[in-house]
């Protein structure tokens, strides 16, 4: 048949992530139009269905119900938040729609939410925190810990504690946060007094800005260095050079990867080409692999059937901004190289979007990840 | 809201059509509904219709019919359906045996609720339904081994079900519109007795003048107490629903802002009307769905078609129109 | 009439939303004179009181106080022509003290009157409300809320006070005290309108009475009169 | 755990209290003196932060910023008392409430197309960067700051409303807008005034709040959550409820996250559940006066 | 004189500071109208207040019937028998005027029925329009209570306390903003009352106290002033100088 291919792509397009989701429907939408520029899938043009989720799980699941029900879409690419994830995932995965998740998560990967039509494209939090502290920690340092109480936190925590163990870095104290706090300054004198070399801060979002900011206000950062598992590229433009300098965290994508990866300076080329110039951002970049991905798989499937699609995605090694990926056969986990940046000093930028420097990119490879069976999946 | 309401509380003799109308709301009602998911553009919109309707018209037992405004009604709401959820996901209970639980639990949870806040009055009733709802709320974001916290509850897909020895397929949105409608038409039928029988006069003494209804020989805290735990089985149910449908929690049912929503789609129905909840919840949605496609903000629109209602249609789509229907009548 | 009309009433129409209250209200107060104005209950007295103070939501007509157009006015300008009103529900404001609720009467009277001096020139005359002045307005006993209104009005020293129901649940004494007191407000050329229930001692303080029903005046004449007309005293004043 | 750190936390718990009060404060003088509950108040608070960072940078100084935010945004605060808010007087004490709570979607989203939902950075004046050393830790010197300019409004504040004649017409004129009238006072002026203060009091909370979080389209919505805990514990309407309650939140957020610091958002609310078992009109609330 | 309906014992009530009311002991037999006069602030609506649940008395004993009402909510003086009006008009302003009447005559019957069908409670219809026959409202059964004029409104405040057909009835100030008329009518009312029941009338139009009421107490200062006959009262010197001045009370 001769059907358009239509892709469901549920993101926060309103809501504090917005700008997040915005760079992702253009990646994702850039990512569309290269493959129909060159003829579509077997002849098939494939057509992006963007819904706002507005970073609700219940209107996510809903809006996933109407793209399966109403628009019969072929697959669903998409969602920021962990929660609207699991949301779309367990839509989609009662009624057996392929599924390609973009958000950071450790939980989607586990064997009770697993899903064959599920894959996990973007980083998980034990791949970013076992990357960033390679670079930051060493054997006899004293490390702090920032968390927000809920499962993101946790698994970034649990995640750097890992790595600690295993690097032999001593853990003087983690203080839990709550989800969503606008302040922190309440936490600061007590961490201070714990006197540690490096303040891990394991947050996300507003979350992170908020606590960097004060804590260097607070002079955290004449004391101890800080480093998050995760570096976000609008909360850094959010609270400015300043606050940020000095500070280390993973990344899936930054563009300045352009002088070292060809496929992330194509990404770019194409990308300023379709957006007047502008650059694409960490999170856009999974909005491109996410759909990219999907649409190789089902290039080399021929159409859009399901288990000849899913089949395809098994075997796929792409390499669309970054280098070679390719989705681990068990829990169906895009195995990837991380980067870690490090956010530069403002006299030290050479332009408004030189943000970071680019410590390192490790290449991906399965035991960066956590093994199959720990996940709970028959190996 | 405010003023009076125009024939919707005791129908008189059925000497008009409009009468006519009233005496057979609940039957008129459930008729619309049926039709429903042929006029919307979605059946999953449909089915949200449904349950934000049932919700709503539990928490207009409360604010419309009472006078009482509460900020926490989203408590209930997440409570039944999270309670739906643990009961059929981890212990085994059949969804039909879950909803009676959940509607139970949850009316418990209202009790405990209500016996703190229906001790305030006006504004600190609103302050402390809202704070004490926020609190549920951060409690299952705490309680992530049974929640699932801020990722939600999950793992608990109804997808067959079994109606008298007929299995139907629930992933089948039709089947499961229509079944979910029964479960509306229920809790239409309950609110409808409610309104109809002397406890509904009580509720409205107790709205119109709290010292007067005390010395009429009225509990009034009591009576309180029960509309606050009636109104909390009902939008319960609209959780059990909303879990039934969706085969997740999303903590954010549980959030102040689903309760400003809720607020939100009574007023624009019209508070203190039979089948308001329904057309408020409707519009509401439909409202949100057709602009969120338009424009990213939607959040605009809706904000200013909320002003525009309490400044100049405070009775709501449906109030308004009834009162169209019953100018030149004498009135009640 | 030898005096110049101080409040002058033509053609006053009022309504409640869409319930013509009033139609067609007609009567003048002269200066330095009490009047009476009585009627049944719902003859629409309390009605035109509002209308004359701008709180009705509709009104139409004529209502001239001093040579000035009161209607186009609103409430509060009215106050400042020198035109007081004491309401049939008395309007204590809750949370406030007898002491404060009395000062609202000088608010907006500007810093002319000295505030001590006038509270204790008022309490001199309710003695009862001297004792309280302290406690939250709202608590006081009916018949001393009554005094809180009346004496409320008074304190700034208005030209004419609009009186509604003043003797409603005062004890017999001071009903005639009450009595003595308006009768010497007028001696002290201060202009009274005055609706009761209470008819016989209205007409005996009054210089004139009118009577209205049904949002109309039915009759008008020297108190006088009306207390001699037995038919009067027959369908008014017995009990 | 020694005495140090507990004065310290206490000293951030009392700056965390200041702005608490602030905000607070405005909606208690809204709610005490309109008989409106102000739900867009987190929405102003954000508008506030706004539009001090604007006028900073238009005017290169943080201190403008400060001062004319509260006016200007004081200022549109008494056109939605004079445009919306006023006809609902009269009319049941959930309308102005509904209706604010509409309102702030139309800001927040407003915020949204004007200065885009990302976070904007809002730099510390130059003057109060960095830490002061109390001689038992550093402690912000720009918190310090805050804690004293909120001192110092709470006094003028407090002297007006309890010393002066306009505080009666105002404390008086929520209560009974008609007998102000028949007692000549023109209740609109006193509206507008009220209306306004409430507001600028809100805009300059956010403007406050803004060099210790960023700035963004949603900060207000978490505060408002705040200040309504505040005030409710402190008794609506009572000002000086709103101070002793701001403060006793702060501190006790601040306190608990020593110990259990998941908890800091939960506490509050635990608080105004036994303040309010014990005492159902809060604090300083007077009973009977709730609506 | 039938047998003993009400007996108050050393009540008294302070607010802080204040005495409002102090050692009253009194008692008042059944199926007979008493009249309470007292100067302003003497504490006769307080001491109504006490006898009808709205106010707990800081001493004293309440018996009604043989019964001890101490500790008992106020909403359950009425399932007793104690019915009230209040002297500053307190009714259901957006019900109409029959509904007002209706569901204070549900108040004895039931409450928490979900059940039963409210419209078809017929005999509650019929007892509140003979309640608003009573005080003269009939016709105006179907609108607004809140459209009612002053004195309307205080016809509705008796039909709301009289359709519970109370043992023991108080009237605070029944016929304050009443005209003439509807006051004649009034006391026609009452005098078929007293018949039936124990009435307990606060009132400051002494002509219409005295003519209807077989016994006067008389408060002063929160004190029993005096407790008689009408003519005993009248006379008595300290009445006359505390309450009733030279005109012997209008009205
Ligand atoms: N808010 C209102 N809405 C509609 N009608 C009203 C309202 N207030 C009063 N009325 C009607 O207006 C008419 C006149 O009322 P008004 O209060 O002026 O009477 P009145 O002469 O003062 O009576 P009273 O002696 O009982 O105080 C009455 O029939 C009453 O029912
Ligand atoms: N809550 C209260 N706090 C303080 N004092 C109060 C309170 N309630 C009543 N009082 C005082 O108690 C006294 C008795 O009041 P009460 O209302 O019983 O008088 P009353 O005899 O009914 O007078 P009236 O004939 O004027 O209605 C009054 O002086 C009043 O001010
Ligand atoms: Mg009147
Ligand atoms: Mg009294």
């Amino acid at each position: 048949a001769d059907e358009t291919i239509r892709i469901g792509f549920p993101t926060p397009l309103t809501g504090p992530f917005a700008a997040e989701a915005r760079d992702q429907v253009k990646c994702a939408e850039l990512a569309v139009k290269l493959v129909n520029d060159k003829g579509g899938i077997a002849g098939r043009k494939v057509e992006l269905l963007v819904r706002d989720d507005k970073l609700n799980a219940g209107e996510a699941a809903t809006r996933t119900l109407e793209l399966i029900e109403k628009d019969k879409v072929h697959a669903v690419v998409g969602a920021l938040s962990s929660a609207v994830q699991l949301a779309v995932n367990e839509v989609t995965r009662a009624r057996g729609v392929i599924y390609v998740s973009i958000s950071q998560s450790d939980t989607i990967n586990e064997a009770k939410d697993f899903s064959k039509y599920t894959f996990h494209e973007a980083l998980n939090p034990h791949m970013t925190t076992s990357a960033v502290a390679r670079q930051t920690l060493k054997k006899g340092m004293k490390v702090a810990h920032l968390v927000a109480d809920y499962a993101y936190g946790h698994e970034m925590l649990r995640g750097f504690k890992r790595a600690q163990a295993a690097i032999g870095a001593d853990n003087v104290g983690e203080i839990l946060h709550p989800f969503g706090a606008a302040d922190y300054s309440t936490f600061m004198p007590r961490l201070m007094s714990m006197r540690p070399d490096v303040l891990c801060i394991s947050n996300f979002g507003r979350d992170q800005a908020n606590a960097i900011k004060q804590a260097v206000d607070f002079g955290v950062k004449q004391q101890m260095k800080i480093v998050v598992p995760v570096i976000l590229h609008n909360q850094r433009l959010a609270v400015g050079p300043d606050v940020f300098e000095g500070v280390v965290g993973g990344a899936n994508y930054y563009w300045g990867l352009e002088t070292q990866s060809k496929s992330a300076s194509s990404f770019n080329t194409a990308f300023k080409a379709a957006n007047g110039g502008a650059i694409p951002t960490d999170y856009g970049a999974y909005g491109y692999s996410g759909v990219g991905s999907l649409l190789a798989a089902m290039q080399a499937a021929g159409g859009t059937d399901t288990d000849k699609v899913v089949d395809a995605l098994e075997k796929l090694q792409y390499d669309l901004t970054k280098g070679p990926q390719h989705y681990r056969k068990c829990d169906h986990q895009s195995v990837q190289s991380v980067l870690v940046l490090e956010s530069k000093k403002k006299s030290a930028m050479a332009g408004e979007n030189d943000l970071f420097a680019i410590l390192a990119n490790d290449a991906g490879s399965d035991d960066m990840l956590r093994s199959c069976s720990e996940l709970g999946h028959a190996t | 809201m405010t003023g009076p309401s125009s024939g919707e509380a005791v129908a008189k003799p059925a000497s008009s059509g409009l009468a006519w109308l009233l005496d057979h709301r609940v039957l008129l009602s459930i008729a619309v509904l049926a039709v429903l998911p042929w006029l919307l553009p979605s059946k999953a919109l449909a089915v949200n219709v449904l349950i934000y309707g049932v919700v709503v018209m539990g928490y207009n037992l409360l604010f419309g019919y009472t006078g009482l405004l509460s900020f926490g009604q989203a408590a209930f709401f997440g409570s039944g359906a999270y309670f739906t959820g643990i009961a059929i996901g981890r212990y085994g209970v059949p969804w039909f045996a879950a909803v009676p639980i959940a509607v139970l639990l949850s009316t418990c949870l209202a009790a405990a609720i209500g016996i703190v806040s229906t001790r305030t009055r006006g504004i600190y009733f609103s302050m402390v339904t809202l704070a004490l709802a926020q609190l549920v709320y951060y409690v299952a974001l705490q309680a992530a081994s049974f929640t699932g916290g801020e990722n939600g509850l999950r793992g608990f897909t109804v997808d067959r079900i079994n109606l008298f020895g007929l299995q139907v397929n629930f992933l089948d949105p039709i089947n499961k519109y229509y079944v979910l409608m029964a479960f509306a038409a229920l809790a239409m039928w309950f609110q409808s007795r409610i309104l109809n029988s002397p406890f509904g006069a009580v509720i409205e003494a107790v709205r119109e003048n709290e010292q007067r209804a005390r010395a009429c020989g009225y509990d009034v805290e009591r009576s309180k107490l029960v509309v606050f735990m009636l109104s909390g089985a009902i939008s319960s149910l609209g959780g059990c629903m909303l879990a039934l449908h969706l085969s997740i929690v999303p903590l954010d049912i549980l959030h102040y802002q689903t309760s400003g929503m809720i607020v939100m789609m009574v007023l624009l129905g019209g508070a203190r009307s039979f089948f308001g909840p329904f057309v408020g919840a409707a519009s509401f949605l439909i409202l949100e769905d057709v602009i969120s496609l338009w424009t990213p903000h939607w959040q605009i629109f809706v904000g200013a078609i909320f002003v525009l209602f309490v400044l100049f249609l405070p009775k709501g789509i449906w109030g308004t129109l009834l009162d169209a229907l019953d100018s030149g009548k004498a009135r009640r | 009439m030898a005096e110049t009309a101080l409040l002058e009433i033509e053609d006053l129409h009022a309504w409640y939303g869409a319930s013509h209250i009033l139609h067609g209200i007609a009567l003048h107060v002269n200066e330095g004179e009490v009047v009476a104005l009585v009627g049944r209950n719902g003859a629409g007295k309390t009605t035109t009181l509002r209308a004359m103070m701008g709180l009705m939501p509709k009104a139409t007509g004529r209502v001239s106080f001093a040579g000035r157009e009161l209607l186009p006015l609103r409430a509060h300008q009215r106050f400042h022509l020198g035109l007081a009103y004491v309401p049939e529900e008395r309007r204590i404001v809750p949370g406030l003290s007898v002491r404060e609720n009395l000062r609202l009467g000088l608010v907006a009277a500007g810093s002319e009157i000295e505030e001590r001096a006038a509270i204790d020139e008022i309490a001199e005359t309710f003695p009862r409300l001297k004792e309280r002045l302290d406690q939250e307005g709202v608590t006081l006993s009916g018949g001393e809320q009554q005094m809180l209104a009346i004496a409320r009005a008074l304190i700034a020293k208005p030209k004419m006070i609009l009186l509604d129901e003043p003797s409603e649940g005062i004890m017999p004494v001071l009903v005639e005290e009450m009595g003595v007191l308006f009768r010497r407000l007028r001696d002290e050329g201060k202009t009274l309108l005055l609706v009761e229930q209470n008819v016989e001692w209205a007409l005996r303080l009054a210089d004139r009475a009118v009577i209205m029903d049904q949002g109309e005046v039915v009759h008008q004449s020297s108190a006088a009169a009306l207390l001699a007309d037995k038919d009067i005293q027959e369908r008014y004043c017995a009990v | 755990m020694d005495l140090s750190l507990i004065i310290m936390q206490l000293l951030s718990g009392i700056a965390l209290g200041a702005v608490l009060v602030i905000t607070a404060l405005g909606l208690t003088i809204v709610f005490g003196m309109l008989g409106v509950v102000n739900f867009a108040h987190g929405a102003l608070f954000m508008i506030g932060a706004y539009a001090g960072l604007y006028l900073a940078s238009l005017t290169g100084s943080f201190w403008w910023g400060l001062l004319l935010a509260p006016i200007l945004i004081g200022a549109f605060g008494m056109l939605i008392e004079f445009v919306l808010i006023r006809r609902l007087y009269g009319r049941s004490i959930d309308d102005p409430l509904l209706l604010t709570f509409g309102l702030s979607y139309i800001l927040v989203e407003g915020v949204r197309i004007v200065f885009g939902s990302d976070g904007i950075p809002f730099p510390t004046p130059p003057q109060l960067i960095g830490v002061l050393d109390l001689g038992i830790g550093f402690f912000p010197r720009y918190r310090l700051f805050v804690i004293m300019l909120v001192a110092v409004v709470l006094l003028v504040l407090w002297l007006t409303l309890e010393k002066t004649r306009v505080g009666l017409i105002v404390r008086a004129g929520a209560r009974d807008p008609t007998i102000m009238q028949v007692l000549g006072v023109d209740i609109g002026r006193v509206w507008l005034a009220i209306f306004g203060l409430g507001v600028g009091l809100a805009a300059l909370g956010g403007v406050l709040a803004g060099p210790m979080r960023s700035v963004n389209p949603e900060m207000g919505s978490l505060v408002l959550a705040e200040a309504f805990v505040v005030t409710v514990i402190g008794g609506l309407g009572s000002i000086v409820g709103a101070v002793v309650a701001g403060l006793m939140v702060g501190i006790s957020i601040s306190m608990v996250a020593l110990f259990a610091p998941e908890m800091a958002t939960i506490v509050m609310f635990a608080l105004m559940a036994v303040v309010l078992l014990i005492r159902p009109q809060g604090l300083f609330g007077v009973r009977g006066r709730t609506a | 004189m039938t047998g003993e309906l009400l007996r108050a014992e050393g009540i008294g009530k302070r607010f802080g500071g204040f005495v409002a009311l102090e050692g009253i002991t009194v008692s008042f037999a059944a199926g007979q109208l008493t009249s309470i006069i007292g100067p302003n602030g003497a504490g006769k609506s307080t001491f109504f207040n006490i006898l009808s649940g709205a106010l707990t008395p800081t001493s004293g004993k309440l018996h009604f019937k043989g019964r001890e009402l101490n500790g008992l909510p106020q909403h359950r003086f009425v399932h007793q028998g104690i019915s009230r009006s209040y002297q500053i008009t307190n009714i259901f302003p957006d019900l109409s005027v029959h509904e007002n009447v209706r569901v204070a005559a549900q108040a004895l019957i039931v409450s928490y029925d979900i059940w039963r069908n409210r419209a078809r409670m017929v005999e509650l219809d019929a007892r509140a329009d003979a309640a608003l026959d009573a005080v003269g409202l009939l016709a105006r059964r179907s609108g607004l209570a809140k459209f009612l004029s002053h004195g309307q409104q205080r016809a509705l405040e008796i039909a709301v306390a009289l359709v519970s057909e109370p043992e023991l009835l108080l009237l605070d100030e029944p016929t304050a903003g009443m005209g003439p008329e509807e006051t004649k009518d009034m006391v026609a009312l009452l005098e078929r009352l007293a018949d039936k029941r124990t009435v307990l009338l606060v009132e400051h139009k002494m002509k219409m106290v005295l003519g209807l009421s077989k016994r006067v107490v008389v408060l002063h200062h929160g004190r029993l002033l005096a407790d008689g006959a009408p003519d005993e009262i009248r006379s008595n010197p300290e009445v006359r100088r505390v309450y009733l001045g030279q005109s012997e009370g209008y009205g």
